[in-house]
């Protein structure tokens, strides 16, 4: 038993460290460390700035343009980047189409997909939820028609994050009726300029529109666009929700979220003392960091594991529910840290370049809207619920 | 011992109810609430023609209720319709008016044609008995006032302001018009809905009848407890609606071919969701009681009681609320997340539920 | 709205306490305020002065020797009475058997046993429990076979509270195996002597006995002890289970056991200081004692509704389950309060008469055994988890 | 990085349940530790041959492990098997001991024929840095000792006593045979098995050399850090078994004709106590690594985590555990009663969880 990373981790880690020093640009970590929207452009420069670097995508075998990392490289890329404020990579080509190409698309969808997904030139989103179909992703409604070389798409999906920007969707259809729920799925990749294809923004409550619903009316999809088989995109859907992640328990975001925490927290007074000296503030600042504390090994031990070539089960389920209790909790204490002062909604505030007379303490006023988009951790990949029924199925096995 | 209001409060909620949703349902109400004024002026002179602001006053001050349960049933139904009209300015300066013998000032208040709102907590944080930063100097016959306050609810849409201000007499109370030369208001919307507003005071000269209070302590006490059982009442009537709302959900939504209502797990976490909100009713019934019948540190205790209470009851709440309707909860289209908004930041207002919890135990150790 | 009582009912709660003063023995409130066993013999004396006074039946019609007092008069007296530290009464034959004899019995049998329930000549116990039906009571294996003018009972019930002191025992019994579950149940009084009637105790994980297993054996039980119709039984007994109890929430027995863990953090210094300055104790005290004070009013408000005639269903529930939560939580932290001499295990302490040398603080060695026994409340009694499906049933209707 | 236990540790842990399983499975173990001597004599000897006690000290001590992760391995298996035997005492004297500089003493400990117990607490709560009420004052060549200590583990067993006392030179140690003159020992059960028992020391008379420490601090630092690391092991162990019985009776348990494992409420329960337990081990874990690889407050920091969790862990795996086998889990049959019991009581041990998680605020204020 050894929690220490040996010498040429150490010196890995350092490597990354320097890398974010030199590379990662300022005026985007500041945006992140502070909760600013990033634009797409922002995204797009970091993207490209790990491309340039060879490191964008950690976890693809060498031969797709991977760095030839391990679990636990990958684990320290993720902690140090998250740490440093880096944006988050907008995970749908990368961490979600890419290894469903790779384990089950064409040669030669992933000729043309992966490169492109790569430099930037297709940007992602993902079409799996329904209005009708959200823990119960199965029942999902949207059709597939085989008309000649096409498929003629109907229907509707939504919670497409970030879909106002995608070049292309990634969906689940239904291409066979009179199958059982899970068996007349097929997984279709489809370009968002296609006509009939249209996007609306959710705006969400704290005034956010990241996700959109979209809408597919007779929209013709070449059949070459068909991943794998058709009618078995179940097993390509499972296998992209229970893709190994070693960073689902967002150990570094949390720990760069607790940080911030807590320099609010020593930087503020409370009823004329340092708002980290009242007991119960301090109780819950504690009781948050040990917890965190005990998620960074916990993790660690998974990331191990899965280095050992152990399969993910019930872990990355428990992962999941704990890291983003564990978030959840931390952006409710950075709201409650604030007082008065989180009640002040500025939403230029949270755009680059805002001039305006801050209202309170820096960063006040970020704090309760982001608490508020944070609640959607616990409900979007897979609900919070969904995984302690994945938890006890592989435990208590009924 | 009875637990059912009196016929004329059950008629006022009902009144007051029914106006609400016919002249403020919750997409007008978001309309207001996120509008540039930040209220519906024509539901606030609705709701001051039926009298509602008058049933927050006793007589000898002009109203014709101002007991512990008419406030609790006002500020009830406000939380139920998310009202976002200047109420709590209203009862927090006309309390404190009446507390400090001035009632005869509340006259247009209760007409509802005079906003006001309490500028007492100011931007720096300061110990409990520490003076005010903002000061007030004599200046000839009358005052001259420098400083700043913070997050006055409404400041832009209010006519007088009531500031505390530290004078050689201690915690001095000051009426001050709104377009007196000195005063600026930095106005913005609040996250749940409505405007608040940083209030600054350079040099602001007043008469010496503008000082309502010279010693304000025991008029601020007396907004303060009224403000501490309104926000109580208030929290309590949106966690009904939450409440109310998400049940409705378990039944309708669907999922693997079943409403999810029928899920145990979701059915074990609104019968808590349930029992809990009972818990709060019951604590703010208890605030009123004490609101009414106790005074000095039993009816503040009381009172924390009902604040802490509501304001861990609300983050249940409306964290369960949201949780339990997945996605769509977190929407802006939906009501029931603007509702999850409120009773969160109600929290925020006049000390939290861990300050009101030390407040409980300090006030119990000095007792 | 008035949470305040009436004069009339003000001058009951003195006569109340009146009565409290003069003729609750101080022996027994010591014994129940130091959490120590009660005998037999004391459970007998405290029923017989109750019975004296006239006041014992409080919740029975006035016909067959109730008091005639109000809900709210019943509410004083069991809050008057617990916060005097009075012996909780055994509620088998009072409060239990009484209420469905009087409901559904014959009115030989209410002549029979009701005024043997008030002179203590019978000492009943419940008979409904199972080591297959807990919860699922209605799944019960219990049978009574008829044979002539008796039926013939074989079978086991289980956590017969205080069933070794018992000379009757009602039980549910099976009369119709072909019926389904709930339709093939009856309502029988068995004598404890009778032949084949075997009583064993289950000791409980903190060394007490006051639980037991009922062995029925060929026993032999007249027709005429039949309460009601054969096979209605469970009409019956679900009358009982949600007979109005206006004591369920445990008010009055939780604000003194409340008071007694306020009096022990005042008379308890920890790491040098007094414990009720501690500031996570007292932040855990101050919860209960706010919680607690809320359950004192949601309980007047179900006893005002039951005196306007209201009819009790999710409330009943609701106070079952906070009453046992805020009890077990005065439990937990009066165990806490105690630290490391909370682990000292002296059982003879719990009995009158003991004069062996205290280890630590007075009482401190009943608050671990007290803790871990009052883990029933949660269980017994309809569990809590069966209380939530009633409540959720009655409020989602699904 | 490796969360695998190295070989030898492997087969300690092998060897130590396997033992434990066969000589003191729940039955046996309940005899001992309800019965008169409050342990197995026997037990304790195998184990003490198997080289279990010598897993617990480093070489330079006579030992042949002494990390942190070989006490998490031996006290995760004492938890597991709810083992009474006196191993707390050898841990913490010996590890005092070594502190101290007095490994030379160790030997009788580490085989076992020493029965050890370290008698530092006191009936009298005392502030962190106020002296012991029990004092050492100079008795011609050597030392008397008055005083009381509390709660000590199998202090009827113990040959020998470590005992903190006051003297010139601060909180001295003094090893204290149990059958000296002056010493009583009034022991009794305790509530999960085991004794302990009140010392009294009226007039101990001891040579000079039984004075093992002049300052104790660093002794009593060790024995501490040693103690909560142990204790901490030991409950996970015990945790473990509590959630794998609950889950196994989940699986067989029928109510309504299925298994209750089948109810979703209990399901996710049950799920929630898994991912809590494994956030334990994660937590002894770090208190392992913080045990061998820091120092002073950093490394006490991490214990009183470790500590701390485990404290608030067990009071909810304890708990749910009896809730979900209802009536039989409240049973001294079962042997998770007892399971629940010794998880319940190890927070009363050392320190519990309020306390731990306020001294690691304390300690991070100081760092």
């Amino acid at each position: 038993m050894d929690l220490r990373f040996t010498p040429e981790e150490e010196a890995f880690r350092d490597e990354v460290r320097q890398f974010l020093v030199e590379k990662l640009p300022t005026r985007l970590s500041d945006k992140v460390r502070r909760g600013l929207h990033l634009t797409k452009a922002d995204m797009e420069e970091w993207h490209a700035i790990l491309n340039a670097r060879g490191w964008l995508a950690n976890h693809w075998p060498e031969r797709y343009g991977g760095p030839g990392w391990s679990v636990v490289q990958r684990a320290i890329f993720d902690d140090e980047a998250a740490r440093a404020f880096a944006p988050r990579l907008v995970p749908f080509g990368l961490s979600m189409l890419a290894p469903v190409l790779i384990k089950y698309g064409s040669e030669e969808q992933r000729r043309h997909y992966l490169p492109r997904i790569l430099d930037g030139t297709d940007w992602w989103c993902q079409g799996y939820s329904e209005p009708g179909a959200g823990s119960d992703l199965a029942s999902l409604k949207t059709s597939a028609v085989r008309d000649g070389n096409h498929y003629v798409v109907n229907g509707q999906k939504t919670w497409t994050t970030l879909g106002q920007y995608a070049d292309w969707i990634f969906c689940l259809v239904r291409t066979d009726p009179t199958a059982k729920a899970q068996e007349g799925i097929s997984f279709l990749l489809i370009d968002m300029k296609s006509p009939g294809v249209e996007v609306r923004p959710i705006v969400l409550l704290d005034g956010d529109a990241e996700v959109n619903e979209v809408f597919f009316t007779d929209v013709r999809v070449p059949v070459e666009n068909l991943v794998g088989e058709e009618n078995k995109g179940w097993t390509y859907a499972k296998y992209l929700l229970t893709y190994e992640r070693t960073n689902i328990a967002g150990v570094g975001a949390s720990a760069a979220a607790f940080d911030r925490l807590r320099a609010t927290a020593s930087s503020l007074t409370r009823g004329g003392r340092p708002l980290a000296d009242d007991p119960l503030f301090a109780a819950r600042l504690a009781r948050i960091e040990i917890d965190l504390a005990n998620m960074a090994t916990t993790n660690l031990r998974v990331v191990a594991a899965a280095a050992h070539g152990g399969a993910p089960g019930a872990e990355s389920s428990m992962l999941k529910i704990k890291g983003t209790e564990i978030r959840q909790a931390i952006t409710a204490l950075q709201r409650r840290a604030f007082g008065i002062y989180a009640q002040p909604f500025v939403p230029e505030a949270l755009e680059e370049g805002y001039n305006g007379a801050p209202v309170g303490p820096e960063d006040a006023n970020t704090a309760a809207p982001t608490y508020f988009n944070m609640r959607k951790l616990s409900i979007f990949g897979g609900s919070n619920e969904v995984q302690k029924n994945i938890i006890s199925k592989m435990i208590v096995g009924l | 011992m009875d637990f059912q209001h009196s016929e004329d409060r059950r008629m006022l909620a009902d009144t007051l109810r029914r106006f609400l949703a016919e002249q403020a349902p919750v997409d007008r109400r978001n309309a207001a609430a996120y509008g540039d004024s930040g209220y519906s002026p024509a539901v606030w002179q609705g709701l001051a023609e039926l009298g509602v602001i008058g049933a927050l006053f006793p007589e000898a001050a002009g109203g014709f209720g101002g007991s512990g349960f008419d406030i609790m049933v006002v500020f009830e139904e406000i939380g139920r319709a998310l009202s976002v009209e200047p109420f709590l300015g209203a009862l927090t300066v006309g309390h404190a008016l009446a507390a400090g013998r001035r009632a005869d000032l509340l006259e247009p208040i209760i007409a509802g044609t005079s906003i006001v709102a309490l500028a007492d907590a100011e931007p720096q944080d300061r110990g409990p008995d520490a003076p005010y930063a903002t000061r007030a100097t004599p200046d000839g016959d009358g005052w001259r006032i420098d400083g700043a306050k913070a997050v006055v609810a409404q400041a832009e849409a209010a006519a007088l302001l009531l500031v505390s201000a530290q004078t050689v007499d201690g915690a001095s109370l000051f009426l001050v018009p709104s377009d007196a030369a000195g005063v600026s208001i930095q106005g913005y919307a609040n996250v749940d809905g409505g405007r608040s507003g940083e209030v600054r005071l350079s040099g602001v000269t007043l008469t010496a009848d503008a000082r309502v209070a010279a010693d304000g302590r025991a008029a601020l006490a007396a907004a303060e407890a009224a403000a501490l059982l309104a926000l109580s009442a208030e929290a309590l009537g949106a966690m009904e609606v939450a409440k109310a709302m998400t049940i409705e959900y378990l039944r309708t939504r669907k999922q693997f071919g079943v409403p999810i209502g029928k899920f145990q797990a979701l059915q074990h976490r609104i019968a808590t969701v349930l029992l809990e909100v009972e818990q709060a009713r019951s604590a703010v019934i208890n605030a009123a009681d004490a609101f009414d019948h106790d005074q000095g540190a039993d009816r503040d205790r009381r009172l924390s009681a009902a604040k802490y209470t509501v304001g861990a009851t609300g983050q249940l709440v409306a964290e369960e609320a949201i949780q339990l309707h997945g996605g769509i909860g977190m929407t802006w289209e939906l009501p029931l997340s603007h509702y999850a908004k409120r009773i969160t930041m109600i929290d925020h207002q006049m000390g939290d539920q861990d300050q009101h919890l030390q407040r409980y135990i300090a006030l119990g150790r000095a007792a």
